[in-house]
């Protein structure tokens, strides 16, 4: 099975029918085991035990921009390739991706609180993400407005290319501006400088979530294939009783 | 384990991004099951697809 | 019922259409009004719908209902066809009988005359030309009403389309109705001529 | 009356459709307060003291950015004619048209006012405040408007009129409903003169409104 | 290069006489500054360290306010139809069009911003340093917003919706206009940094802003 | 020159139009497009227009004008006019002339020969349906292209007005070009017929 034939829906749906309950099984272990070990991380010196929302919040901070660029990519193939499947994967990971921004912002809140003092600051990180999350939901309005998939994907694509604009003011904000938000520990160059405890429960839990959102978007597409396929039977049955 | 005086904040955060997950497995799961039940309702009625294969069929 | 016009005169921007225009139509007959374009076929419509104000003259409804005005008695077909695109066919349909009000023909049964039933659930805006016409004129059936102005009613109809609506108007004015169609092609059914403006 | 609640139905439908429903609305004004911050700077306290104004002008420009298509739409596709020939009396058909527009625009701002009060820091007492003001004061908005969407269609300008006439209209509006707002939260000066005044243009604008752009659409087409 | 000046001179021509654009534009522009003092209260220091921000405010939703319509209009009356087929690249002609809105609808706020500073309470340095930022940074608004009219010419929806996708977009340009001006005028901190961070953004949103609008129109249009 | 299609199938709103449509015209050659209403002409104009994306076939043009794509070379005269209600008839016209680049032809010729010279300074708005219509044929004189795409081109125009236009297609066949028309009614020249849907 080539890629190729990943690109047709029949094959693709045959092919994650296989793979979703392998994956599905995969995710939830390895988010038990995240859990268990974020459980078992230390506390911090400064931050205290608040340091464990760390463990979701990063996650999933990373994952709301890593969405956006699968959605990215997805804009690509429905521009470029005109490919039906590149639309499907853009309009199932955006809920998914608002989903995430959301629990970054909210986890961020409830860390900011303890930590700063405030849940909410307009500072350029929280900033730009609260833009992201808004044009995540910009972007589920979009979808929805629009009665034919194949003109809200491509006009919703463009948008999608616009918006990854964002994404580097989110990941740069806090280098390019004084913030409150911390600057990139883990991933930098000249590498983490996190504690061994801390960097190995995050790790773990990072692959967790990320395998969640490869499942969760898989299921999604499905979805969105079933609701194509049911429009246009929909379609077909009317015209079929007018003839 | 103990949370010290913060314990609200963390466990808030973890029954959230818990119930947040929920929420989207289950949003996905039963938007399954109502185009399933879409697509049975069409093969009833008698339509197929241009392949020739039923409705529900992959 | 009698609807006539006596020396009627017409301004637009301020330049001078047409003036001293005579005319009269009864009920059951039709008034095709022809002249070359520009001639002011469209201005007497309106005038006789009561969207434009008559520089001169008068123009009178007798026999009609009651109380009501001519305007309030008349269909006003014209270029535009007061379409929705966001709505779906039979929305667009539903809108105009609630708000016309009067006696209700049933939707259904408009569309399939127009031969638009199969179209029902489309939007609007998923018309073509053609389609939007015969829309339009399922309107004239489902609220009814006795005096039809029509614009060029059979621009955009197909062969089939144009003789759909002859018979239609053909029962409109068996039924009483009048109409007054401003026209270049024929319209298919016996009708006087109004020839306005110089030779066409 | 069927006519009347045909019209309004039509016109909300086809609001939320082309606008894209009432979600859009909310998330205008949730836009349009993240905005201020930015401009401001993140002085909590002084978005606090903007926010009445903030809200308001959110109200302003959503009305402002639909009404001016309120008869032109109706006027380009030939339904204004047919409404203008119905047996509805004009005036009403003009306030129907103007309720619709509020209940599509303007509610929406109200509803979502508690979770934009948040955003800005506003406590219980004046984000209810904020809200009860636009409650009494957007209807002003959308028939003094409303006169300046007829006449722009008649006489074939668009915004120019619009704006020349509805703007300097809607300036009491928004001085009374804001400094009504402020009184509520900050006082000393009493909540209640600027509110009945506020309610007192809305009334005189709910009178107004309807006859004037009746009489400019009857006396304008052709 | 006819072709594209003969696009430009027509759609100023268009909004000079339609009205619309510049007017309202400006109208709006000078409502949002009269109900500032209204909402801050008689505190001239205050007003006057917000200047900057109500005027950039009131520039982007006056913007915003007119932009819908950029090819809405020429949509309707198939003129677009045309556009796209000619032999001019639709870039360019989006970059035209663009142009010409900013000059009939951008450049009368610029040259309204001295009167409004004066009644904001700017000094003469203060007014001309929000006027030349504002002259650098309207441009990107123009250019982002054009992607949002494009858009909503493609998938015939209006409004709200447009607001909506096209004001995210906006807020890097509120951020760095607001506080090049905050730094020309308070200090400490230095003029400079912001204001060539704003002219960067008028120049990608310049090269950005044609092509969006143009890959929306060339795959949207049917 | 030679404007040809294979296999050309269309989809509209998720809805199949038409496919495995062929078509083929050259220099000096007319078609009519024919069909009843919703059947598809109009799509089939866009298509060639390049204003919509075909769903499958090819349509191409052989020795057309150097580097010029297919909707470079040709004219699109559909429903909407393009005209600027804000605008004088001549400055619509002298706007279209700019932007279209090419070979232009004096305005003041055109509008004679349509005849509308005696409107030349009156806004467009002023304008009645047909006169519309023929400030939209001044177009295509002004500003020349070989290949014309006519989307029902004679409505609304009075029968002076139709001869008018016959005349000019014959002389734009004549001057080697070509003409694509859909329509209900005869074109009055010479035309090879291509029908798309069922019997009209
Ligand atoms: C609503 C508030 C917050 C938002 C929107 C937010 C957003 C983000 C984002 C987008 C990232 C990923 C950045 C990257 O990959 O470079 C991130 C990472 C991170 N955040 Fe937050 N954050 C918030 C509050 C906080 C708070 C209060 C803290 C702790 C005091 C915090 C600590 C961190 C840490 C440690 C990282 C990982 C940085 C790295 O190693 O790259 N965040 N946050
Ligand atoms: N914008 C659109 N979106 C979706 N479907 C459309 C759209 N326009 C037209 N259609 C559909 O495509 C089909 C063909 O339309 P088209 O306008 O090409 O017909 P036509 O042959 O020109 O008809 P007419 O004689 O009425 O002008 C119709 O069935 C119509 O419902
Ligand atoms: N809105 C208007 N303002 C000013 N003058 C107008 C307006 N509409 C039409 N006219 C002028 O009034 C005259 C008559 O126009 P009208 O539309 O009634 O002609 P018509 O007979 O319907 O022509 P056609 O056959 O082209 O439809 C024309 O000379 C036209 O220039
Ligand atoms: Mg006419
Ligand atoms: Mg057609």
């Amino acid at each position: 099975m080539t890629l190729i034939d990943l690109a047709n829906p029949t094959k693709f749906l045959t092919l994650t029918a296989r793979v979703l309950p392998w994956l599905a099984a995969l995710t939830a272990i390895l988010l038990l085991v995240g859990l268990y070990q974020s459980a078992m991380a230390p506390d911090d010196y400064q931050q205290g035990s608040t340091v464990k929302i760390m463990f979701v919040h990063v996650p999933n901070a990373w994952l709301s921009m890593f969405v956006w660029g699968v959605m990215s990519l997805a804009a690509l193939g429905t521009l470029v390739w005109r490919h039906p499947l590149a639309d499907v994967a853009a309009k199932a990971a955006a809920p998914i991706g608002a989903a995430f921004t959301f629990l970054a912002l909210v986890t961020g809140s409830l860390w900011g609180r303890p930590m700063w003092g405030t849940y909410w600051e307009w500072d350029a990180r929280l900033t730009s993400v609260l833009i992201l999350f808004l044009m995540y939901l910009g972007l589920i309005a979009l979808w929805r407005a629009v009665e034919d998939p194949s003109r809200a994907a491509r006009a919703a694509a463009i948008l999608t290319l616009v918006g990854a604009l964002n994404l580097p003011i989110i990941k740069f904000s806090v280098d390019w501006w004084n913030t409150l938000h911390q600057p990139a520990s883990v991933m930098r160059m000249g590498g983490s400088a996190l504690d061994r405890a801390f960097l190995i429960p995050l790790l773990v839990m990072a692959v967790a979530f990320s395998l969640l959102f490869v499942t969760l978007h898989l299921a999604a597409m499905r979805n969105e294939i079933l609701r194509r396929r049911v429009r246009s039977l929909q379609m077909m049955q009317a015209s079929q009783r007018s003839a | 384990m103990s949370l010290g005086p913060y314990a609200s904040f963390v466990v808030t955060s973890y029954v959230l991004a818990t119930a947040v997950v929920l929420v989207l497995i289950a949003w996905i799961a039963i938007d399954y099951r109502r185009q399933k039940a879409r697509l049975r309702e069409l093969e009833a009625s008698g339509i197929t697809r241009r392949s020739g294969r039923g409705a529900t069929e992959i | 019922m009698r609807l006539s016009g006596r020396g009627v005169r017409c301004v637009r921007g301020g330049r001078e259409v047409f003036s001293g225009l005579d005319f009269e139509a009864s009920a059951g007959e039709a008034l095709a009004v022809i002249g070359p374009n520009g001639s002011g076929k469209t201005s007497l419509l309106r005038l006789i719908a009561g969207l434009l104000a008559a520089a001169g003259g008068s123009i009178g409804l007798e026999g009609g209902e009651g109380e009501l005005t001519l305007p309030e008695q008349a269909h006003y077909l014209g270029h535009r066809d007061a379409l929705k695109p966001a709505l779906s066919v039979v929305e667009n349909l539903a809108f105009w009988r609630d708000f016309l009000g009067g006696e209700a023909f049933p939707i259904a049964e408009s569309l399939a005359a127009v031969g638009l039933d199969h179209a029902a659930q489309l939007p609007a805006a998923f018309l073509s030309a053609g389609q939007r016409r015969r829309l339009s004129i399922a309107r004239l059936l489902t609220a009814r009403r006795p005096i039809w102005l029509l614009d060029e009613p059979t621009n955009a109809l197909d062969t089939a389309g144009q003789a759909m609506f002859a018979a239609l108007m053909a029962d409109h004015l068996a039924g009483g109705g009048l109409i007054i169609a401003a026209t270049h092609t024929p319209l298919g059914i016996a009708a006087r001529e109004l020839r306005i403006g110089g030779a066409s | 009356m069927t006519a009347l609640t045909a019209l309004i139905r039509r016109d909300i439908r086809i609001a939320l459709r082309v606008g894209g429903g009432a979600l859009i609305g909310v998330l205008f004004f949730l836009t349009v307060v993240v905005l201020m911050p930015f401009a401001v700077g993140p002085d909590l306290a002084l978005l606090t003291r903007l926010g009445p104004a903030i809200l308001w002008l959110g109200a302003l420009l959503a009305s402002l950015l639909t009404l001016d298509r309120l008869f032109m739409a109706d006027h380009e596709d030939g339904s204004l004619d047919l409404i203008v020939m119905s047996r509805t009396p004009l005036e009403l058909t003009c306030a129907a048209k103007a309720l619709a527009h509020w209940l599509a625009a303007g509610l929406p701002l109200i509803v979502a006012t508690p979770v934009l009060g948040l955003l800005l820091n506003l406590d219980a007492t004046a984000t209810s405040a904020v809200a009860l003001t636009l409650l009494a004061g957007t209807p002003a908005l959308t028939f003094t408007g409303m006169i300046g969407a007829a006449l722009a269609v008649t006489l074939h300008r668009g915004g120019l009129l619009l704006a020349v006439l509805v703007l300097p209209l809607s300036i009491p509006v928004l001085i009374f409903g804001v400094s009504a707002s402020q009184a509520a939260i900050t006082g000393p000066l009493s909540f209640g003169t600027p509110f009945s005044i506020l309610c007192a243009l809305s009334l005189v604008s709910l009178v107004i409104g309807p006859f004037a752009a009746a009489a400019s659409l009857r006396h304008g087409l052709d």
